[in-house]
């Protein structure tokens, strides 16, 4: 093998493209691959101008990236399984979770055309589609989709899944969908994978729910409360709660006790007479009972 | 409503919740007592769970719960 | 709680709430009275709106209320 | 309250709930302590469990104001 | 709770909520007084308008929604 | 509540809570440690019963807000 | 959890919060910090009002809301 590789003749200027990605990928803490697939280049030229500053897109050759990669070595190269198709190299020294809600945040829809794989369920909505009735039912109906003519116009009758995630988008569903103006792909830069200090991301592992993190801060923070109230240890949040404890402890005492303190006498007085209305209510003579009392 | 208190006092002292009872609680306290409704009480009374019911009005907010709502 | 429903007794016989009085109304419920419960309760309803309190009761349904929560 | 209060850190300490220690309490607080009431405080917790009855305050859920309203 | 139940009854009798203070009721009470809890209670109270969370309380039914729950 | 969530993060790890461990912690977020609070959160942990404490809801009117509304 | 209290502390004491302090305060707790929760838990709580979020726990109690309900 290697009296082969000897042989080889590699043109110069790929040792220098493979140089500069060598030196791209020692550069930053993170490298992902992202799919770049059916971006225009004047969006990706976009794309990399908004992530200036942050993160750095390099798009090139798949063998040669493949190559800096296995040269760099370090685990970098396990990045390789994720290279396929249209796909460019992406690094930052910042947070590859933060890298990556930039990159989906940063993602627009878009239109999809016949040929192309559904990058999830396509769902046509129930409702009006506000075209006129004629050949375009027979079309939604091919697609999938249920519908009929309803008021003068073409209704879909219920929500309707007309492709599964990865299903290849026909010539006719495409169209139909083109008609109802729906973009159900997300265009942007995809974000496959994150080689970050030593550890591989993939990006279902990169998708954060915050909404999940939030809960956690709440219950953490409950938590806190909990146990400075009922170890009763006082901070400045909590020293008011344990004030209103330690008053609802003396209170409930005091009135199961039935102690004679001014502070409790009316909620005393207000006990003794919720316990004659139960009493009274249980009483089936109305002879026995006085006229306030009556049912 | 003094009628109906008399016979939480005998509850509580142990006493038997009986018309004599009743009436002696309530003459003390300068009621003038109709011995029909004595009677009629002391007979509604008989199958009455008295410390029940007792336990069930403290579990209502003595007047608190009105702040609460 | 017998103090205290001795005292709303008085408070509906309209008799003066004192200690003599209500002393005697526990007494003849055969109640073991203790003189200084009877002090501090006397002491303690001195200020409070006796009707206003019950009022104040029976804004919360009896019983009932709870089992809202 | 004071004197509940009182009551509950004897509970607590594990001292015995007299009307010495209780004075002795209200006392050290610069209380202008009433024999009659502390007298009436021991006679009304005589028979009560003090644990259980703090307790059922703590049953009361923090929510629970918020649960009637 | 003996420490927050000590601060109430300085506050009802209007002495200054300080550490010696503090710590004189406890003693009283036969409790074994920790100088860090003290001084961590009357921090944590500086700021605090005790007024305020005691009748904060007072709007929860104390012992009663126990059942409520 | 940076003192109580130090406590937490021990509890959690399983390291042993003592004064030095919790110093430790909040030495190294940055707090100003003050060693009272940390010798009287040690005392006051001394006896709970940590992961139970967390998980009861402080039974207060902690919707004391709630409760005003 | 022991990740979410560091940063709990952090927003107290006011220090950033981090990668690096956040690593720094769970070290010191002896926790065997897992560099990725750290990337997630700094990159998720950049979209989470912290004080909100606590000020929203201390209106709903855990634990005790569904006791309450």
């Amino acid at each position: 093998m290697s009296a082969e590789r000897k042989t080889e003749t590699i043109p110069k200027w790929k040792e220098t493209e493979v140089a500069e990605l060598t030196d791209f990928v020692d550069n930053y803490s993170s490298v992902g691959v992202v799919n770049i697939t059916g971006i225009p280049s004047k969006q990706l030229q976009n794309m990399r101008r908004s992530l200036h500053g942050s993160a750095e897109l390099r798009v090139s050759r798949n063998t040669l990236v493949e190559r800096a990669l296995e040269s760099v070595g370090d685990g970098f190269e396990d990045l390789e399984e994720y290279i396929s198709g249209q796909v460019g190299l992406i690094g930052t020294n910042d947070n590859p979770f933060g890298l990556y809600k930039e990159l989906e945040a940063s993602k627009s829809p878009a239109p999809i055309s016949a040929g192309e794989i559904a990058p999830n369920e396509i769902t046509i909505p129930e409702g009006d589609t506000g075209v006129d009735p004629g050949p375009f039912v027979g079309e939604l109906q091919q697609a999938g989709a249920a519908a009929r003519i309803m008021d003068g116009s073409i209704h879909v009758t219920e929500d309707s899944l007309v492709a599964e995630e990865g299903d290849e988008v026909s010539p006719e569903l495409a169209n139909v969908l083109a008609e109802l103006g729906m973009e159900p792909k997300e265009v942007g830069l995809d974000l496959r994978a994150v080689y970050s200090d030593g550890v591989m991301f993939e990006s279902d592992e990169l998708a954060i729910d915050v909404d999940e993190y939030r809960a956690d801060v709440e219950r953490a923070a409950a938590f806190g409360r909990n146990l400075s109230v009922n170890a009763v240890y006082p901070t400045e949040q909590t020293a008011p709660l344990l004030v209103s404890k330690a008053t609802g402890e003396a209170k409930s005492l005091g009135l199961q006790a039935a102690i004679e303190s001014p502070d409790l006498a009316p909620d005393l007085v207000s006990k003794a007479d919720a316990q004659v209305r139960t009493l009274a209510a249980q009483i089936d003579d109305e002879e026995a009972l006085p006229e306030e009392l009556r049912g | 409503m003094e009628y109906v208190y008399a016979a939480l006092i005998l509850n509580e002292s142990g006493e038997e919740l009986n018309e004599e009872n009743l009436t002696n609680v309530l003459d003390a306290a300068g009621v003038d007592v109709e011995e029909s409704r004595v009677k009629a009480l002391v007979a509604a009374l008989e199958d009455v769970d008295i410390d029940e019911a007792v336990e069930q009005a403290a579990a209502v907010p003595a007047g608190g719960a009105a702040a609460g709502g």
